[in-house]
């Protein structure tokens, strides 16, 4: 039988991503929380171009400028954000710091992921002993707490290598610790989620269909599973800086010569009580500031690639 | 129950075997225990039939089981700069540690889950809208500039608090060193575990609001407005028991944190506990101390997360069901 | 006489419980022994589905009955028994074998929410299983056949390129459908495809099923509970409790005579429209979960007919007069 | 006086961008001791209107304008206190899925006994004795045991029969079902539905059923309210609506069942499906779907009239009811 044309059912309107577009430009907190994120990037990507001095330069470090107080204190209009104790310019020290923070974060989250998915997937897809293994795993390592770990096998290197060797490895073992310390929470996410969809009926119609199970698993579970990864993707950046930088607080982190943001901070601590506050509030400030923006951006992905909440 | 308990029991084996085997790696790689016996003066085949007789030169295996057999009775080795037991070190610390933790632990409760709950039942009222903002500012702070912050404002500029050390303790049974029944001692309590709390406080009061606005949506809590209860006994005892659920659940996994972060707010504040050791410890690469760190600080992981299971399992009454079987 | 085309034979199929290495020790007689639960939603099911007709399995929640459609389309493994396709069996396949029969049975699905993948466009869903079984065919004949399918389910062509959300859920099920006919089958198994719409829309996905079973010889079998739906299409019927068959028998016989004490129990439960039916027969206690393998007749903590042989002795199914066979002792032996 | 009557309700869901219309001048009476049903499909807001009643709609939703009072008591005007002492004590309500209607961490004693106490000063034990008496009452067996147990230890059917005995507690005068038997198997159902027909009769309350399944509401109720997108349709006796009924939608919907056609046959079907809140059309909401519409039905909505059998709300049966008059004064 055929339908006569204007019996034809017409859908409802409306798509998924016009939906989240308009919700988003609609909620101005994400927007400036995006704005200021990829500020953050742009500044720290170019870095060596925006920075007043060139960090690298021998004559970067004054002793004679130690200490000065940011511009609109001391008027000096060499130093926006003043100096620090060495007589650096703190803005350009600031700039490559965060730099180096998000090259960190970035990159150990991106280890994170890589594991934890195939963890997850695994576990998720094989099921049965394998799946009882790595989650018993997952388990016993998410309740040590990465910080933990972290602290611990750094402190381990540290003195296993001497802290002059271990500086110079320090960038390469912070990725490697805290990339290597997280993965539970995606592979226990990636492994819900697999779970949740495998028992969903679209799955059992690619079946019924005769596909194959690597196309099931990627081509119709996989992309169902990937917006609670991205929520988690962005908020691990965050917690990957800030573990970077209480590492490098705890002095395990990236060395005084060449710093963080974390180390920034370590360094400025000092300084605290001899009433230059500038060399450890500004830091802090830079640090808090894209740590809020990227949970915000989480928080928004959270609610919003929902589908639980996406329903109506 | 007792399926639960043999379960935990295998669980707590495994983790401390693994624990100790990474301890004993650190023991048996950092630091030549000959080196640390005798003087430069003794000759390289005297230390080598001093490595035999210490049995040094046997299969990792045997050494590791020598070293569990010591760890199982209590030794673990002597620390390196205190030149007495490596657990007896870390014993003597444990109290000012623990006092710590469970102040900061109490503030947690007493504050996240009135802060929680208020922001549940009211989402649009001012309070609730300033305890998410505050909230979430504060879970962007992390915990040693929270630290660096409360020093810089309770203690040098409002000279309120002193920022360091543990000041007066009184003994108590002979083997507790505390802090809490001084004034002094409490003053010096005062920053440390806020900073503790601080740090740990907006992931639970952000937990228990999201947690309670979903069980208020449920149709229990719809079912209970419509037997008329009072609002007080819908939020506190319908709902707020199964905001807990989840709530304890997560309270285990942030106990590891919290022990790290321990380690951060001790170093700040020069607090002497564990954690303040463990630093030291490392950077005088005193290996026995360390490791004794790693398996005292495993126990205590052990022992929480049993603790927080049962605690669950009292909770929950679906739980209860499960080790019915026996 | 017709012609079978799905004949099934003593399929059973038991769960292990999920339970840990640990709590499958259990203390029995004051003896610690290891013990594995199962749970048996299906003990020993035998039926022929004939082409061309429409047998309805109806059932209450657990009886096995979604359980029996997932082990015909081998999404589910069965513990024992044979499933027959024509004369082929197929219940021992492996994927690549059952290839072959993918593209003659098909499956709809309950919940019309769930059963379309929310990341694939109408297009990309029917897509996929036409190119997929039909490779030879070029993209613009893939676009002519999905265009010619979307419409004959009633669905406008042009709007293969929405999302699944876009749609209700009645037209989620006609989408289903449609790709569930986009291999065309020629037998498909409906696992409760109407329980989640509403009656008008009900309704409207029925008179399409009815419409291509005229069209393309469908033969369908329907999984069920509800009994009006069961009435109107079926063509023959089998009742179905704790994994087993009890009754089946030709629509109109079940309905003006049904036999069994459970069929009876269920027929006078049914809220009709006329206000004047008999009180409905009440059955003691609950459906209990099969986790022990039934001894007996699985319908005996419930029926009011039981006796010492019913709870020993499992009964066979027994040809009746009316084309009908119903397995129960009491029938066997006249007592009912 | 009625025991419950709900005038010109109107109640809005209030969204981010624009308020949606969920009840749309909602009116009805219920006498003591009455069974009514509102019969309508999903999105129909037969449950909003429940919930209405006690005023229990949940977020977004709001009464907007309108009236329900309770004997001489204005309920939407009343504040938190006074209606806590109206729900459970004189309104009571039964949902629709009870595995999630009871609290999973609370015994079903627990749960029981809070619901006496709440609304009467009685000791815990004499509390304890009533709602062992009412567990019996609703036919379950070893209430002293169940008393102690969790929710999660019943079945189904079960957990049903506590929640109606929670119900029975302080013997209300309006019991509001939504949906009660639709999350249970059949046989189960009709025991329910049995056992609430017999509660409702022994002990004078009236009852509001909210259902979609027009079979259930034939055994149970004595006047019948059908709703369509926000409205009443139509309303009037049980079986006089569903022998006779006026409404082209309650036509349809009563034709639409398979028992209206001899099997095999093709079903009547309605075209289309309901219109969601933000979707409403203009005039009278049906008529997209309806066979019968016309221009005017496009433009305006029709007003409530009584035909004879039921009242309706429809241009048709006005039209047809006028063409009769026009005849008889001819005639005359």
């Amino acid at each position: 039988m055929k339908y006569p044309k204007k019996d034809l059912i017409q859908p409802m309107s409306g798509s998924r991503w016009q939906h989240i577009w308009s919700g988003f430009v609609g909620d101005k907190l994400a927007v400036m929380a995006l704005i200021i994120f990829a500020f953050y990037c742009i500044v720290a990507l170019l870095a060596p171009l925006v920075a007043p001095y060139d960090v690298k330069d021998p004559a970067f470090m004054d002793l004679m400028n130690a200490e000065i107080a940011p511009m609109w204190i001391s008027g000096d209009p060499r130093f926006l954000f003043g100096t620090d104790a060495q007589g650096r310019d703190l803005l350009s020290v600031i700039l490559y710091g965060t730099r180096l923070s998000l090259t960190i974060g970035l990159c150990a989250v991106l280890i994170q992921a890589t594991l934890g998915i195939c963890i997850g997937l695994a576990a998720g897809y094989l099921g049965g002993r394998i799946d009882n293994f790595l989650m018993r795993c997952a388990d016993i390592q998410l309740s040590f707490s990465n910080m933990m770990v972290a602290i611990v096998f750094l402190a381990i290197f540290q003195s296993l290598f001497g802290v002059a060797m271990y500086q110079q490895l320090a960038m390469v073992m912070l990725i490697l610790v805290i990339g290597l310390t997280e993965w539970p929470l995606f592979a226990r996410t990636i492994r819900a989620s697999v779970l949740a969809e495998r028992q969903k009926e679209y799955v059992d119609a690619a079946r019924v269909m005769g596909l194959s199970s690597k196309r099931i698993m990627f081509r119709h579970i996989l992309p169902n599973t990937l917006s609670p990864v991205l929520v988690i993707f962005t908020v691990q950046i965050a917690n990957a800086i800030v573990a970077e930088a209480a590492l490098s607080f705890l002095g395990l982190g990236m060395p005084a010569t060449e710093p963080s943001l974390g180390s920034l901070i370590s360094a400025g601590f000092a300084y605290m009580f001899a009433g230059s506050w500038w060399i450890c509030v500004l830091p802090s400030m830079t640090l808090i500031i894209l740590i809020l923006v990227m949970n915000l951006l989480g928080d928004w992905l959270r609610d919003h690639l929902n589908p639980r909440t996406y329903k109506d | 129950m007792v399926i639960f308990i043999l379960r935990r029991l295998l669980q707590a084996c495994f983790v401390m075997i693994i624990i100790s085997l990474i301890s004993f790696a650190i023991q048996d790689k950092l630091g030549d225990p000959v080196q640390q016996m005798v003087g430069m003066t003794v000759s390289q085949q005297e230390r080598d039939q001093l490595r035999n007789e210490l049995g040094l030169n046997d299969s990792f295996l045997s050494q590791y089981w020598r070293f569990a057999q010591g760890a199982i009775q209590g030794d673990l080795g002597t620390s390196y700069y205190y030149k007495e037991p490596a657990l007896d070190v870390i014993l003597d610390k444990l109290p000012a540690t623990l006092e710590l933790a469970f102040s900061a632990i109490f503030i947690i409760i007493i504050v996240a889950i009135p802060c929680g709950v208020w922001a549940a039942i009211k989402p649009k009222h001012p309070v609730s809208r300033l305890i998410m903002v505050v909230s979430s500012i504060g879970l962007s702070i992390p915990i040693f500039i929270v630290a660096i912050l409360l020093v810089y404002v309770f203690s040098i500029e409002l000279n309120l608090a002193p920022s360091f050390g543990r000041g007066e303790t009184t003994n108590i049974f002979g083997v507790w060193e505390s802090g809490f029944f001084t004034k002094d001692g409490l003053r010096h309590l005062l920053l440390p575990s806020m900073a503790l709390a601080i740090a740990l406080m907006p992931i639970f009061i952000r937990l228990i609001r999201a947690e309670m606005m979903e069980v208020l949506q449920s149709e229990y809590i719809r079912f209970a407005w419509s037997k008329g209860l009072s609002a007080p006994r819908i939020y506190f005892k319908h709902a707020l028991k199964n905001t807990m659920l989840p709530v304890i659940t997560v309270g285990g996994i942030q106990a590891g944190t919290l022990v790290a972060y321990t380690i951060l707010t001790e170093t700040i504040f020069q607090w002497p506990g564990m954690g303040f050791l463990f630093m030291d410890a490392v950077n005088r690469v005193d290996t026995p101390l360390v490791s004794a760190y790693l398996i005292v600080v495993g126990g205590i992981f052990v022992v929480t997360n049993t603790l927080v299971d049962l605690i669950y399992g009292l909770v929950n009454p679906t739980v209860r069901l499960a080790s019915h079987g026996l | 006489m017709p012609t079978p085309l799905i004949q099934i034979s003593g399929l059973e199929k038991a769960f292990p419980t999920n339970e840990s290495w640990l709590g499958q020790w259990r203390f029995q007689h004051g003896k610690l022994k290891r013990r594995k639960d199962s749970v048996h939603a299906l003990n020993g099911v035998n039926l022929t589905i004939n082409q061309g007709e429409t047998l309805c399995v109806v059932g209450e929640t657990g009886c096995g009955k979604s359980t029996l459609a997932r082990v015909i389309m081998g999404l589910t493994q069965p513990s024992a028994g044979e499933i027959h396709y024509l004369d082929q069996r197929i219940d021992q396949l492996n994927n690549r074998q059952r290839m072959v029969f993918r593209r003659r049975m098909q499956m709809v699905f309950q919940n019309p929410y769930a059963s379309l993948n929310p990341r694939m466009t109408v297009y990309q869903t029917l897509s996929e299983p036409i190119s997929f079984h039909n490779p030879q065919l070029s993209t613009s004949q893939v676009d002519e056949q999905i265009d010619a399918l979307l419409e004959s389910v009633g669905i406008s062509a042009s709007s293969s390129d929405r999302y699944p959300h876009e749609f209700s859920g009645g037209q989620r099920q006609r989408i289903s459908l449609a790709r569930a006919l986009s291999v065309e089958p020629d037998f498909i198994v409906a696992d409760e495809p109407l329980s989640a719409l509403d009656v008008s829309v009900q309704a409207q996905v029925l008179n399409l099923m009815m419409d291509k079973q005229e069209e393309r010889n469908l033969s369908y079998l329907f999984i069920t509970h509800d009994l009006a739906v069961v009435e109107h299409f079926a063509t023959r019927v089998a009742v179905m409790y704790l994994g087993r068959v009890c009754e089946l028998a030709p629509t109109r016989t079940l309905f003006s005579a049904p036999k069994h004490p459970y069929t009876k129990a269920l027929l006078s439960a049914i809220p009709r429209l006329d206000t004047n039916t008999a009180q409905p027969i009440r059955l003691i206690g609950e459906v209990p979960t099969p986790i022990n393998k039934p001894v007996g007749c699985v319908f005996q903590a419930r029926c009011p007919y039981a006796n010492q042989r019913c709870y020993e002795q499992s009964p066979a199914m027994m040809m009746q007069g009316d084309a009908s066979s119903v397995a129960c002792h009491a029938i066997e032996e006249g007592r009912l | 006086m009625n025991l419950l009557s709900v005038s010109n309700l109107h109640v809005n869901f209030h969204m981010k961008e624009r308020e949606l219309a969920a009840l749309i001048d909602v009116s009805f009476t219920l006498n003591r001791g009455e069974r009514i049903a509102i019969v309508g499909e999903s999105g129909a807001g037969k449950s909003v209107l429940g919930f209405s009643i006690v005023n229990l709609i949940g977020k977004p939703g709001y009464i907007h304008s309108g009236s329900i009072k309770l004997e001489d008591k204005e309920l939407t005007s009343m504040n938190a206190r006074q209606l806590q002492a109206i729900r459970g004590k004189r309104i009571a309500m039964i949902f629709q899925d009870p595995m999630m209607t009871l609290n999973p961490v609370l015994t079903i004693g627990d749960q029981l006994v809070e619901a006496i106490r709440n609304h009467t000063k009685i000791s815990y034990k004499d509390a304890r004795s009533i709602a062992i008496e009412k567990l019996h009452h609703v036919q379950i067996a070893s209430p002293e045991k169940r008393f102690d147990q969790y929710p999660h230890e019943l079945s189904g059917g079960m957990r049903q029969r506590v929640i109606i005995a929670s119900v029975l507690l302080l013997n209300p005068d309006i019991i509001i079902a939504d949906e009660p038997t639709t999350a249970l198997d059949v046989t189960i159902q009709a025991e329910i539905l049995q056992l609430l027909l017999a509660i409702c009769r022994d002990n004078g309350v009236a009852l509001v059923l909210i259902s979609h399944d027009l079979g259930v509401v034939s055994k149970v109720a004595e006047r019948t309210l059908v709703m369509y997108a926000g409205q009443i349709v139509e309303e009037g006796p049980t079986l006089e609506i569903i022998n006779d009924p006026q409404h082209p939608y309650t036509q349809g919907l009563l034709n639409a069942l398979p028992q209206m056609t001899l099997p095999g046959q093709r079903l009547n079907q309605i075209q289309g499906s309901m219109p969601s809140l933000a979707e409403r059309p203009s005039g009278c909401a049906f008529h997209p779907r309806c066979p019968y519409a016309t221009q005017k039905c496009k433009q305006q909505q029709p007003d409530f009239i009584y035909s004879g059998v039921s009242s309706v709300a429809c241009f048709l049966v006005e039209d047809m009811l006028n063409e009769f008059a026009d005849h008889d004064q001819e005639a005359q």
